[in-house]
């Protein structure tokens, strides 16, 4: 997360030189790159001359968890001494090699929650200390549709560096000072981008906003302004009906960020951790004397449309959801947020 | 990349130790907790994230107002694991506390009005704060009223304080009534929304203030529906699980609301905007 | 997907569902309708005859769908449900666990020719499903046409698993049966797949590091649990008094417990229906636990889930001859 | 070397007293967890003490035909023959695992089973559950 620079700069990258780069870049910075394992692209920890997979479509998890890991620890107590141990924030300079311009766009739509008002210094810190080295989608998977929410599979200007595939090379755009600045240290791996192929990589830039199979019209989510109308729409029973009520959607979701905070003990020493939580499940909201406000599965499936889709957006001004697909991809019973969204505008 | 160092970790909870604990009923206690360091300010109507270290953390609603002392205190009801174990705690114990969280009732906006409490079980600890304020600063406000019932005598909390010291405080008026009368209990008996009615107080410059268990809301708010209370000059407060207090693990989201941040007072008016979900 | 029996067959389910409803059978049918993506399909409770409409068969009607006799049994209203052969092992496991009542249940079997997978697909053809136009089918083949190319793969390649090894055992519990001709493609079932034989050659420290490594892939989003046919208690014990039994942070170890716990409780109600290891997010190979199980249960008692609804579960019951390995 | 034990309170949980009391000799590397049956063991039990690193888990319950719930044993034993098979396809070696049918008359039969588990652990070679990979304390 860097202050944006008007000024951008174009370079290449042969794809040959990528993996000196993070060689290079590794003696800096800790890198989390795609790798493909088991059949699942996600990122993993770069080490010295580590396999990476650039030729993915999207992670299986989304990259949320470099920022909010499913479980982390927030302090330890020492109960001899009667002391509380802040767990250390200090991370290393980070770098994510190859982020989406979804899952980018989804960094900025959580920094809106963890900066509001308090800020939440474990989310924080790992941002503020991580570059991010986006990379262009031209080919978008079936049940990819961020073009149906602003977000550029093409083009991304949030991140510090942006990767366009042009075959043997990347174009390179440099977007913050501090992508500048990482460009500008390290000369033997950057050459200056000609004319011809900035053309072509606005050409493969634009051609990327094409060819996506399911999605909705931007006018379709204003319906969710109201909330009133669409609380008590019958489709959130028709979902419930099927919904497992598993945690599937939340945990891969790139927005969704609740967690559950509590506490482990062991002889002398206690810890605080939180993790994530997910609104689907029946113990989110049951409270101690047993009343839930939210106790069936379509009051729970109506939370998390209706958060994403209203709550978000007149609270923060945007919709939480980036258009990843992965919720798409992955529920058990295909329920599908694109399908929502259009089923309660035509009917 | 700025340095983060200067910010505050929200999640830290500060330590204070249980200066005093009072038993109101069978499983109600009041603890009187102090800071081990450092200032403590806050306004009628917050809460507190209490930390019983190794058993967790629950939100509990700041029960007192004692300006200048960090001082502060929670009277808990006996619930879940973590006031379970505070319930076991003594005198002198350790406990973390983060806050103070939420909004607060509105006490620049009720100056000058008269005051109606209306309180039953344990929903009088977060009025009670507002009461203490409003004595503190007895002249702000014009009339006092504490409507206030438990299911039994031996239920009643902050016994002390309702039968011999607000009372006798200057233009206030406690009315006192349980549901069932046993040990020779004398005073009135009916549901609290019973009491209001028979009371009949005048809306005319009044705010009432509602906190019990939530049938008792119900009626309590339909009764001063009738009695012609404006939706915005009737208050009250909401419970919903809370685990940060900060808005961040979305635990507490209706509608566009968090009710650690934006909550947990509301106006009637307010409430009738936010999705039934509570 | 062109495939001239699915049409016909689901034009008698239609008519079946149909008349189901006019004639009041059912309060609803429990079915399959399109997906949003052209490879999947989703569940879909019939009500309305203009819903009927909407009713599909085809080859990727992968989904178990008497896991939803599991909460709405106690409504007391007579269910509809379209079942494959292996589905109807788990209807007969819900009856005889007092899950659903048999007299509450119309159940509509349909002739199934296996079910693909559509990540198999992808595998073995090359060719991701973004770019599929249309798919045609032979006798053993399956001919995947792109806008620019058709590519022949063997159908076995890219069935389910658990399609694979369908024991063809005919159940006696259906209403109805709906098939056109008996065409089934036997040839291509009744394969062995090793599911966890291949582990059985490794000591013990690679099989604790086999199952380690997938397990520190856990999520616990419980889409595993949810699934199942077989978990139909009202209330998991590992969601009672949460962190009572595993931490909530989802912790390798704790993962363990919570997978070898399910895979236990499940033992002699599991038909092996493959769910839990389709909808886990992470691939961890559950159905390993799963057919190890079956197996052991079949070695020690010669019983085997799904089959009749008349007897009894060997962890219900006991002989006082029951080998004792223990002293 | 950590063992645990269930035992039920009928029988083995008496059996555990009476060695106590008699005086007799045993290892003292065992915690006894009183249960009201050998049946009520969930393999949660077994599994979460395996998991944070015990060497071994006893289970002991009164002898088949003398469960004080009539029968409650033989379930067990059905149950445990499985669960045995479970966790040694999972890596766990199964002599980690015992069942012992003990009478609360049979205190030196206590005592001895304690002394049979730790010498069979004592014989295998794999190593036990990584111990505290489940946490970060």
């Amino acid at each position: 997360m860097s202050s944006n620079n008007p000024e951008t700069k174009y370079f290449l990258l042969k794809k040959s030189k990528v993996k000196d780069l993070l060689n290079t870049l590794y003696k800096e910075f800790e890198i989390f790159v795609p790798v493909e394992e088991e059949g699942m692209v996600n990122f993993k920890r770069y080490k010295l001359n580590n396999n990476f997979n650039m030729e993915f479509t999207n992670t299986l998890l989304p990259p949320k968890g470099l920022f909010l890991p499913q479980q982390e620890t927030l302090f330890t107590i020492n109960y001899k001494k009667e002391e509380l141990i802040e767990e250390n924030l200090e991370t290393s300079r980070r770098i994510i090699f190859g982020i989406r311009p979804c899952d980018s766009r989804s960094l900025t739509i959580l920094d809106e929650v963890f900066k509001e008002k308090s800020e939440d210094v474990y989310y924080l810190q790992k941002r503020n200390n991580t570059l991010l080295i986006g990379l262009g989608c031209s080919n978008p998977q079936i049940y990819c549709f961020c073009s149906s929410l602003e977000v550029d599979p093409g083009k991304d200007s949030s991140v510090d560096i942006f990767l366009t595939d042009l075959g043997e090379k990347y174009l390179v755009t440099a977007n913050t000072k501090e992508g500048q600045q990482l460009i500008k240290d390290l000369p033997v791996y950057f050459e200056k981008a000609g004319e011809e192929e900035i053309t072509r990589a606005l050409e493969i830039q634009s051609q990327a906003r094409e060819g996506f199979s399911v999605g909705f019209a931007k006018k379709d989510t204003e319906i969710f302004r109201d909330v009133e109308i669409i609380f008590e729409h019958p489709i959130w029973e028709e979902l419930a009906e099927t919904c497992l009520g598993c945690g599937i959607c939340t945990y891969l979701c790139s927005t969704c960020h609740c967690f559950d905070i509590a506490d482990e003990l062991a002889k002398n020493e206690g810890r605080r951790f939180r993790c994530w939580d997910s609104c689907q499940f029946f113990s989110f909201t049951n409270m101690t004397s047993g009343h839930n406000p939210r106790p069936n599965r379509k009051e729970r499936i109506r939370q998390r449309f209706l958060h994403k889709l209203s709550y978000f957006v007149s609270r923060y001004g945007s919709i939480a959801c980036v258009g990843c697909g992965r919720c798409l991809r992955n529920c058990p019973v295909d329920i599908d947020i694109t399908r929502v969204i259009g089923a309660i505008n035509h009917e | 990349m700025n340095n983060l160092n200067q910010i505050q970790n929200p999640y830290l909870p500060r330590i204070a130790s249980i200066e005093k604990i009072t038993q109101e009923t069978g499983d109600i206690k009041t603890f009187r907790l102090v800071f081990l360091e450092g200032d403590f300010h806050h306004l009628p109507g917050q809460f507190v994230e209490l930390s019983v270290f190794g058993r967790g953390e629950a939100p509990i609603s700041i029960s007192s107002f004692i300006p200048g002392e960090n001082s502060l205190e929670l009277s808990v009801k006996k619930m879940g694991k973590v006031t379970s174990y505070l319930h076991s705690m003594c005198e002198g114990d350790k406990v973390g506390l983060r806050g103070p969280y939420g909004n607060t009732f509105p006490v620049e906006r009720i100056k000058g009005q008269n005051l109606l409490f209306i309180g039953g079980g344990i929903g009088l600890a977060p009025l009670r704060s507002l009461i203490h304020y409003s004595f503190l600063k007895r002249d702000d406000f014009g009339k006092i009223s504490i409507i206030y019932g438990a299911r039994t005598p031996a239920d009643l909390v902050f016994k002390e304080e309702l039968f011999n010291i607000w009372s006798n405080i200057k233009n206030t008026e406690v009315h006192i009534t349980v549901d069932v009368a046993t040990n020779g209990w004398q005073g009135k008996v009916g549901v609290v929304p019973k009491i209001l009615k028979e009371l009949n107080p005048s809306p005319d410059n009044t705010v009432a203030f509602t906190c019990g268990p939530p049938i008792m809301i119900k009626y309590s708010l339909e009764a001063l529906n009738d009695l012609n209370f404006p939706e915005e000059d009737t208050v009250t407060t909401l419970e919903m699980k809370m685990k940060c207090g900060i808005g961040k693990c979305g635990r507490c989201n209706i509608g566009n609301k968090y009710i650690c941040l934006d909550g947990p007072v509301f106006t009637l008016k307010e409430l009738k905007n936010l999705p039934k979900e509570y | 997907m062109k495939n001239q029996t699915y049409i016909e067959l689901t034009d008698t389910l239609k008519q079946k569902i149909n008349q189901l409803l006019n004639e009041k059978v059912v309060d609803y049918v429990i079915g399959y309708e399109k997906g949003s993506l052209w490879f999947k399909t989703r569940p879909f409770m019939i009500r309305k005859q203009t819903e009927v409409e909407k009713v599909i068969w085809n080859r990727f009607c992968q989904f178990n769908l008497s896991t939803f006799l599991k909460p709405i049994s106690q409504r007391g209203e007579k269910i509809g449900i379209v079942a494959k052969k292996c589905d109807l092992k788990s209807i007969v496991e819900l009856i005889k666990n007092n899950q659903v009542k048999k007299e509450n249940l119309y159940i509509i079997q349909v002739a199934c020719d296996g079910v693909l997978n559509w990540q198999k697909l992808e595998n073995f053809s090359g060719i991701p499903v973004s770019k599929v136009i249309e798919i045609e089918e032979n006798a053993l083949n399956l001919v995947i046409k792109t806008s620019e190319s058709s590519i022949e793969v063997l159908k076995s390649d890219c069935l389910l698993d658990k399609c694979l090894v369908c024991d063809f055992q005919h159940s006696t519990y259906a209403d109805d049966f709906i098939s056109i001709s008996d065409e089934n493609n036997h040839e291509i079932r009744n394969q062995t797949i090793p599911y966890f034989e291949s582990l059985e050659d490794v000591d013990y420290e690679g099989r604790l590091e086999f199952w380690l490594k997938h397990f520190s892939r856990c999520l616990r989003c419980y889409a595993c649990r949810n699934v199942c046919p077989a978990c139909f208690c009202p209330t998991c014990m590992f969601d009672s008094q949460e962190g009572l039994w595993i931490s909530k942070e989802s912790k390798t170890p704790e993962n363990y417990v919570y997978h070898l716990t399910r895979a236990f409780h499940t033992a002699t109600l599991c038909v092996e229906c493959g769910e839990c290891e389709r909808v886990c997010p992470v691939n961890i190979p559950l159905m390993k636990l799963n057919k190890k199980l079956a197996k052991e249960v079949k070695d020690a008692f010669g019983y085997q889930a799904g089959l009749q609804v008349d007897e009894l579960s060997p962890f219900k019951t006991f002989c006082q001859e029951d080998t004792d390995e223990f002293k | 070397m950590e063992i645990v034990a269930f035992c039920c309170q009928w029988c083995s949980y008496a059996g555990a007293d009476l060695a106590g009391t008699s005086r007799l000799k045993y290892p003292a590397n065992i915690r006894i967890i009183k249960i009201p049956c050998s049946s009520r063991i969930n393999p949660t039990f077994i599994l979460k003490a395996l998991s944070k690193g015990v060497d071994g888990v006893m289970v002991a319950g009164c002898h088949p035909g003398d469960c004080h719930y009539s029968n409650g044993n033989y379930f067990t034993r059905r149950r445990l023959t499985v669960l045995k098979r479970l966790i040694e396809f999972c890596g766990i070696n199964p002599e980690r695992l015992q069942l012992y049918w003990i009478s609360a008359a049979e205190g030196g039969k206590f005592a001895e089973s304690v002394k049979d588990i730790i010498s069979r652990l004592e014989k295998i070679q794999d190593k036990p559950f990584p111990k505290n990979s489940g946490s970060s304390l």
